[in-house]
């Protein structure tokens, strides 16, 4: 029993931490559906600018996080500038391409030996220690990260459906002249969007990195579970991208646990093969 | 003078680079000091030049390489992984080039290639003192969380097999890929539902402490075994000492008799820990440019020929470890130490039997 | 833009001048590159078949690629077959699976089917992982046999066995280059080309959209097949590396760059980007800080791919692009 | 009386809650021209997407050619003789408009992918077929000449008659045409008519949904009305535009091609040219 | 008042439009007149910000708006209903309208309002406000641009064929509401297929052929030219 209630947890913690990281995507992929596939490492540079304000600048865990935050929303920003906004107009698989770019860039900046190098680095916990509640074990760290996902939830859907902000960000991916018809300013949205995608894909990997670990690859891991789960939970739906995640969490640790662990992975994908194959839409539909 | 290439094909981008760039690092920091020190074959001032090409830890990538390198009639190539070493294996006798293979792979043996030279010890030695020091110190009931990676799935067998040989019981095999893995604590909850005394863990450093990391925070108490590839003196940078107390695994590079010369030197110019992946590959390539002074000759067959007279002339300053010279099969017979820890202190394990 | 078909005397050249190549004795470096660059042609030109004719993004080729490829190394090292006979069994296995992702996955569209299609390539890919009994797993599948008779065909034309490779994969790539083309120019491909103008209007033209879509991915995963079953007797040894996501994006990769839905471009693509790729390699560290960038620029100021632009170059110079002239100015006082 | 093409019983369609056909029962005579007005919104295409079998009804059935197509898919409703157009232009814009034509002829060729592999002989007449198929259609609408051109070069005229020939190219019994005239100046409706006029005339039956009473008017042998769904009105052009019920849902004072921009007592079967 | 002078628009190396004079005074309606492709919409997309032209100058009330930046022209006061409609299909058709009037984003009141015109005006709308666009009919979605083109509270309208798809009493009603708004101080410029409405409402009017303008004049002068009258009118 504590042993299923402890995977409970685990589940929830995974989870946690796929939605955060989904949560950022879904604004550039699920609502401009623009598949930046550089979101991965956008997430990656958050992780090591994070690292660098603790290492480097030696300040403490919240300030490093902010700044992290901060540069990252500008780099994505200036990304939807120079790349995206260019090919706005183009077939899906440029973008796609050159995101894969984008991503490379900053992979091999990052892994080069005058940057920070190929190997792992650790971000200590800010809150170490551990809570047992009922003989299951969880950490701080992994309740900050459970909370941080559902007020991100909370916080982007309010933001898409209530705000005229949110509002115009869905007018623009849905028709950027019509956008400017009505007065939309789509440059400066389509930044801010990204900017937005950004800081969230930092703030993910700061809070995430003191459970799994700093690496220039990092990214790439949760690239392909995070795309999937906006496609899991309807794109464009931001409850959908939160039930998606849990969804791929729990399947893979309960897959692991009552299967096979070698296999979680591909239980995880197997199930979101078998809801496309019944829900062709994913699990929500885009509201409005 | 006479420039010698020695060609190296390993991941030096994606996720594995880490892993790559150690094992270069060790052949390249070799090369700098052959160079600056001089070497002479036949009275012929020969210097070294490292030529290094990516291979992303692709066996295809690898053949591709090896086949530029041998174009350009490079005949000593450095490869660190299993899967490329055994795609280039045929290649050695046509194309005419020493395999310097940096694996532990025993298939790698079994080609019985005559062109191939193996650095690593074998791992199989590691397991007998292992099993006995940790049965005798916790219990009888093995847990396993290991990477799954080919060589960690070679270890998750081994143990196993050694384990129930001393008269101990094996849990269910929990491995994960520790390269991939967001969070490791579903594994490790899942091992512990079987009551383990001892846990078997290991994979690169990094991911191995945060396995033991979550393994402690959900209360075992028991003793870990470390696999080999995973080094304490890493792990204990990440992670709070009292964790990995009870731990037998693979003593610190730095621990060892007499490698305080290469450790110095190697963290002035790299500015981290060696590991065995470094230290080893440093040592194969000193044993390289002795055998070419013994030989008299660059000619990879007749290197191949002195590899065992050079390693046993080597000293040990330029050897890391002690070495007992290279096998026929072209394996090196290298001394092993092992050690359990214990609030960040030592203590070498003693080997009963040696696999040769 | 329609493929413009331009005769078949250009490939007929091309697959000439290739093909003398060997005779020029290169070294074994640069004929490995050219067999190189044929195979991930031909999974290009599989991948070119959906993406770039019936406009579906399939992101799982790499599996089928593997599939191929470990059809083959498993009848021939396993259960001891001919490799003449395992090979074609590879084929028709990925047509049979294509034909079954097909079903499941052409329920949804556009980025839907694109992600499926990567889960199950990802799926695959694990799968070979794992499956130790079978695939050998993380140790993969070593020392596959040559094709029979090839080195003895080789050594008869006075070429070593990298040369006997080396025509193999001409011919493996003319005949796909020929079905290729045969299909685009075909009824079946034209309708191909109707459902990537739009599904509706194919669906009221009286396609069967479905059926059509099933198809090609057939074609196309069986392709992919072919060229993993030469990948796998060429290298000899087989790991699951070569299966993934990353492989189906460097040849999703080749394909753009190349041209998408030309018939040139999956030729085009794999032969500069791959050789780009061997030669930055010397850039040590600095490889992906070029290459990256380099992408970017591409798909930004190629984003017809070489192939493309040529075709477009060529399509101005021979009808001079009539200016939409509107049809009628009033004039009818 | 001409006998019956086409016969729907009950149709109905809903979404969600909202019922956009309601129960209609109608039929469609052989070689006539019926029309289908309505208020926007009233279901008119949906009507045609329920026909053409784009989307499966909820209630009723539909039989054409004494044959029941009500479950059948789109490509399968195409092949038994029926061929629509969209209300916005839908065409390929980026082929030459023969090739888009050829297109529409898929339905009446059997090769398939193996044919093409191998280049069988059955693909070599399909080919054949197509082409010639396609320059039939195209000559119908009059763009024969424009047959290498990108059908996109077209001027939106141009492209309304790429359409009906894609739909003509696959050899139908029945064509929906959805709207044809909408954007098209009174000279250009002008011609469209006489166009439509000449294809039945040639033996095709055709139902057509628009908002030109001029059109509708000077072209209909019969006229079905639609509102909120249902079937409101059916009758001959002149009924119709007397009945009370259309003429408060939806005529307004426009019952004699008012939109034509006449003072709306032209007859009923005179075309706009000559109502100078 | 809109001072259209010498305006060129080139697509690539096609000129579509040429030197183009034309104005619209305060409170005017006019109307535009010409066949398919002659150059309409082109006017009307650079008129408001989405097309460049490639010389000449276009100014509102002293106001360039070439600056390709349709933002920038919504904000004083130019609103366009487009050809092809331009709406954002997977949102509502409330936020649809309220977008419409996101230049007025500070005056809720004043767009509470205007809502309630526009609902008025198209009583079809009301129970589709929950609606996505894109599940409307095509005369609906038409009903939709035109009310968000009202939602901006423009004074200068630009309506690129606004009885597109519409059943004759919405078209009837929209030349209505095209009036009652220019009653209320609005500017009109109006290019409809349907010409003889269109006329029937308009102060003055221009003929494009060609991309130039081939004829002007006041109303009762364009309703009796015999050239227009044969290829516009259709009498
Ligand atoms: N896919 C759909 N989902 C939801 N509602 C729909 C859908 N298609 C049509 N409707 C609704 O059904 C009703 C009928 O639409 P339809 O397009 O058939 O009208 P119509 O008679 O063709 O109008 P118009 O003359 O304006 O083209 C409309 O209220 C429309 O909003
Ligand atoms: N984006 C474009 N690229 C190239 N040519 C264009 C483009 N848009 C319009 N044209 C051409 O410019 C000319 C004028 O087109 P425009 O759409 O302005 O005409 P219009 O008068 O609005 O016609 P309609 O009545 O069909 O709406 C046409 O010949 C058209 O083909
Ligand atoms: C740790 C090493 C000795 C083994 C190496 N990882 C291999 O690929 O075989
Ligand atoms: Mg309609
Ligand atoms: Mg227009």
């Amino acid at each position: 029993m504590t042993t299923f209630l402890q995977q409970l947890f685990n589940a929830l913690a995974l989870g946690g931490v796929y939605a955060l990281v989904a949560l950022g995507l879904t604004l550039v992929y699920g609502v401009m559906r623009v598949p930046n596939f550089a979101h991965g490492g956008l997430y990656m540079l958050g992780a090591y600018l994070t690292f660098a304000g603790l290492t480097l600048l030696k300040i403490s865990y919240v300030p490093a996080l902010l700044i992290s935050a901060v540069v990252v929303a500008l780099l994505a920003a200036l990304m939807e500038r120079l790349i995206f906004y260019p090919l706005r107009n183009a077939p899906h698989v440029h973008p796609m391409i050159a995101a894969l770019g984008v991503l490379f860039f900053f992979e091999a900046l990052i892994a080069h030996p005058a940057v920070f190098g190929p190997d792992f680095k650790q971000i200590a916990e800010p809150v170490p220690g551990i809570v047992t509640i009922a003989g299951v074990v969880i950490t701080w760290q992994r309740l900050i990260v459970i909370a941080a996902s559902v007020a991100a939830m909370l916080g982007l859907n309010f933001f898409l459906k209530r705000t005229l902000t949110g509002a115009t960000i869905e007018a623009m991916s849905q028709n950027r002249e019509g956008a400017r018809l009505v007065g939309i300013n789509t440059d400066r949205v389509g930044m801010l969007t990204f900017a937005i995608s950004g800081a969230l894909a930092a703030i993910a990997a700061s809070l995430i990195a003191p459970i799994n670990s700093v690496t220039p690859s990092m990214g790439e891991v949760m690239n392909l579970k995070v795309f999937a789960i906006i496609i899991l939970g309807g794109m464009g739906s931001v409850p959908g991208a939160i039930v998606g995640a849990f969804l791929l969490a729990f399947s893979e640790v309960f897959g692991g646990f009552y299967i096979n662990l070698d296999f979680a992975d591909v239980i995880g994908f197997a199930m979101l093969v078998l809801v496309l194959a019944i829900k062709p839409q994913g699990l929500f539909r885009r509201g409005t | 003078d006479k420039v010698v290439s020695i060609g190296f094909s390993g991941p030096l981008s994606g996720g594995a680079a880490f892993y790559g760039k150690d094992t270069q690092s060790g052949v390249e920091m070799a090369i700098a000091e052959l160079n600056r020190k001089g070497i002479r074959v036949k009275g012929e001032k020969v210097t070294f030049k490292l030529v290094s090409l990516d291979d992303r830890y692709l066996p295809n990538e690898t053949a591709t390489n090896v086949k530029r390198m041998t174009s350009q009639d490079i005949g000593f190539i450095f490869v660190p992984h299993s899967g490329g070493i055994l795609t280039v294996q045929p290649m050695t006798a046509r194309d005419n080039f020493l395999l310097v293979a940096y694996s532990s792979e025993p298939k790698i043996l079994e080609a019985k290639n005559p062109m191939t030279f193996m650095l690593p010890p074998r791992y199989d030695n590691y397991l007998q003192p292992f099993t006995a020091t940790q049965m005798k110190a916790y219990g009888k009931k093995l847990g396993l969380i290991g990477t799954t990676s080919a060589y960690g799935k070679q270890w998750t067998d081994a143990i196993t097999a050694e384990w129930k040989r001393q008269g101990g019981t094996v849990g269910g095999n929990n491995g994960v890929d520790y390269n991939t893995t967001v969070d490791y604590s579903s594994a490790v909850t899942k091992a512990l539902a079987e009551k383990p005394d001892v846990l078997f863990v290991g994979g690169p450093s990094q991911p191995t402490a945060l396995v033991i990391k979550a393994a402690r925070e959900q209360g075992f108490k028991g003793g870990f075994i470390v696999m080999d590839q995973a080094k304490f003196e890493q792990m204990d940078t990440l992670i709070p000492a009292t964790y990995l107390n009870g731990s037998v695994g693979v003593l610190p590079t730095k621990e060892f008799p007499g490698t305080s010369i290469f450790v110095n030197q190697y963290q002035r110019v790299y500015k981290k820990i060696p590991t065995s992946e470094a230290g080893l590959n440093y040592m194969g390539m000193n044993v390289l440019a002795k055998a070419m002074e013994l030989a008299g000759s660059t000619e990879p067959k007749a290197v191949r020929e002195k590899l065992d007279a050079a390693a046993k002339a080597l000293p040990l300053s330029r050897s890391v470890y002690k070495l007992m010279g290279v096998t026929d099969i072209g394996h090196v017979d290298a001394e092993f130490t092992i050690a359990s820890v214990r609030n960040g202190k030592y203590t070498k394990l003693r080997v009963a039997k040696v696999f040769k | 833009m329609t493929a413009r078909r331009t005769g078949p005397w250009g490939w007929i050249a091309l697959f000439v001048v290739m093909a003398l190549f060997p005779l020029l004795r290169p070294s074994g470096y640069l004929l490995d590159i050219g067999v190189n660059i044929m195979i991930y042609a031909m999974l290009a030109y599989g991948m070119n078949i959906l993406l770039g004719y019936t406009g579906q993004l399939p992101l799982a080729h790499a599996g089928f690629f593997g599939i191929g490829a470990y059809t083959v190394g498993i009848l021939t090292l396993k259960a001891g077959w001919n490799f003449w006979l395992a090979w074609p069994v590879a084929v028709v296995l990925c047509a049979v699976l294509g034909w079954l992702l097909g079903l499941v996955a052409f329920r949804t569209k556009g980025d839907a089917f694109s992600i499926l299609t990567l889960a199950v390539g990802v799926i695959i890919m694990l799968v070979i992982n794992k499956w130790d009994s079978l695939t050998g797993g993380n140790e993969g599948l070593n020392g596959i046999n040559p094709p029979p008779g090839l080195e003895g065909l080789a050594q008869s034309l006075g070429l070593k066995l990298s040369g006997g490779f080396y025509y193999m994969a001409l011919v493996a790539l003319a005949l796909t280059v020929l079905l290729v083309a045969r299909t685009r120019a075909s009824v079946f491909g034209r309708s191909l080309i109707a459902i990537r103008g739009g599904e509706d209007l194919a669906r009221s033209a009286g396609i069967n959209v479905f059926q059509h879509k099933l198809r090609a991915m057939m074609l196309s995963t069986a392709i992919a097949g072919f060229a993993g079953g030469l990948y796998a007797v060429y290298i000899g040894f087989l790991g699951a590396a070569s299966t993934g996501p990353v492989v189906t994006f460097t040849v999703l990769l080749y394909l753009l760059v190349g041209g998408l839905g030309t018939l040139a471009g999956p030729l085009v693509g794999p032969a500069l980007i791959y050789t780009l790729t061997q030669n930055l390699k010397g850039l040590q560290d600095y490889q992906y800080l070029v290459f990256g960038p380099l992408l970017v620029l591409l798909v930004m100021f190629a984003p017809h791919g070489l192939a493309g632009a040529w075709e477009r170059l060529v399509a101005r110079r021979r009808t001079p692009t009539p200016s939409p002239t509107p049809e009628k100015a009033v004039d009818h006082a | 009386m001409p006998e019956s093409l086409l016969d729907v019983q009950g149709l109905g369609i809903r979404f969600g809650g909202l019922h956009a056909v309601r129960d209609v029962t109608t039929h469609i005579p052989a070689g006539q021209i019926t029309a289908i007005i309505g208020p926007n919104g009233a279901g008119k295409s949906t009507f045609f997407n329920l026909i053409s079998g784009f989307y499966q009804p909820t209630s009723g059935s539909i039989r054409f050619a004494d044959e029941d197509i009500t479950r059948l898919k789109t490509h399968e409703v195409v092949s038994r003789g029926i061929a629509r157009t969209f209300q916005t232009t839908t065409i390929y814009k980026e082929l030459s408009v023969l090739e888009g034509v050829m297109i529409g002829h898929r339905v009446r060729t059997r090769a398939g992918l193996f044919d093409a592999l191998l280049r069988t002989g059955r693909e070599r007449q399909d080919q054949a077929a197509s082409h010639a198929g396609a320059m039939r259609a195209l000559e119908r609408v009059g763009l024969a000449a424009q047959a290498h051109l990108p059908a996109g070069a077209l001027t939106q005229e141009g492209q309304k008659r790429v359409g009906i020939a894609m739909a003509l190219a696959s050899d139908p019994k029945l064509l929906l045409l959805d709207e044809p005239a909408a954007g098209m100046n009174p000279e250009e409706t002008v011609n469209l008519m006489a166009l439509i006029r000449e294809l039945v005339t040639g033996g095709l039956t055709v139902a057509l949904v628009e908002h030109k009473m001029s059109l509708v008017m000077g072209l209909a042998d019969g006229i079905v009305v639609l509102h909120h769904g249902q079937k409101i009105a059916q009758g001959t052009p002149q009924e119709v535009s007397r009945d009370p019920a259309v003429i408060e849902a939806y005529l307004g004072g426009h019952a004699h091609g008012g939109q034509m921009g006449n003072t709306g007592k032209a007859p009923a079967a005179a075309e706009g040219a000559s109502h100078a | 008042m809109l001072e259209v002078r010498d305006l060129s628009v080139k697509y690539g190396h096609f000129t579509a439009l040429h030197d183009v004079n034309l104005n619209v005074q305060a409170g005017e309606i006019v109307v535009l007149l010409g066949a398919n492709g002659a150059g309409k919409s082109t006017l009307f997309r650079t008129l408001s910000g989405l097309q460049r032209p490639s010389s000449g100058s276009a100014t509102w009330n002293g106001t360039p708006l070439t600056g390709g930046r349709p933002e920038f022209n919504v904000a004083h006061g130019v609103a366009q209903c487009p050809e092809g409609r331009l709406l954002f299909p997977d949102l509502s058709v409330e936020k649809n309208l309220r977008l419409g009037a996101f230049v007025h984003r500070k005056d809720a009141a004043g767009t509470n309002r205007e809502l309630d015109r526009v609902y008025e005006l198209f009583p079809a709308l009301v129970e589709k406000r929950a609606a996505s666009a894109g599940s409307l009919s095509g005369g609906q979605q038409q009903m939709v641009a035109i009310a968000r083109s009202l939602m901006a509270r423009p004074q200068l309208l630009l309506l690129d064929e606004p009885s597109l798809g519409l059943a004759p009493l919405v078209v009837e009603q929209v030349f209505e509401a095209v009036q009652r708004v220019n009653a209320a101080g609005v500017s009109v410029l109006l290019a409809e297929q349907n010409a003889f409405a269109a006329l029937g409402i308009a102060h003055r009017g221009y003929v494009l052929e060609g991309g130039r303008v081939t004829l002007q004049g006041a109303q009762h002068e364009l309703m009796t030219d015999d050239r227009v009258r044969s290829a516009y009118l259709g009498v």
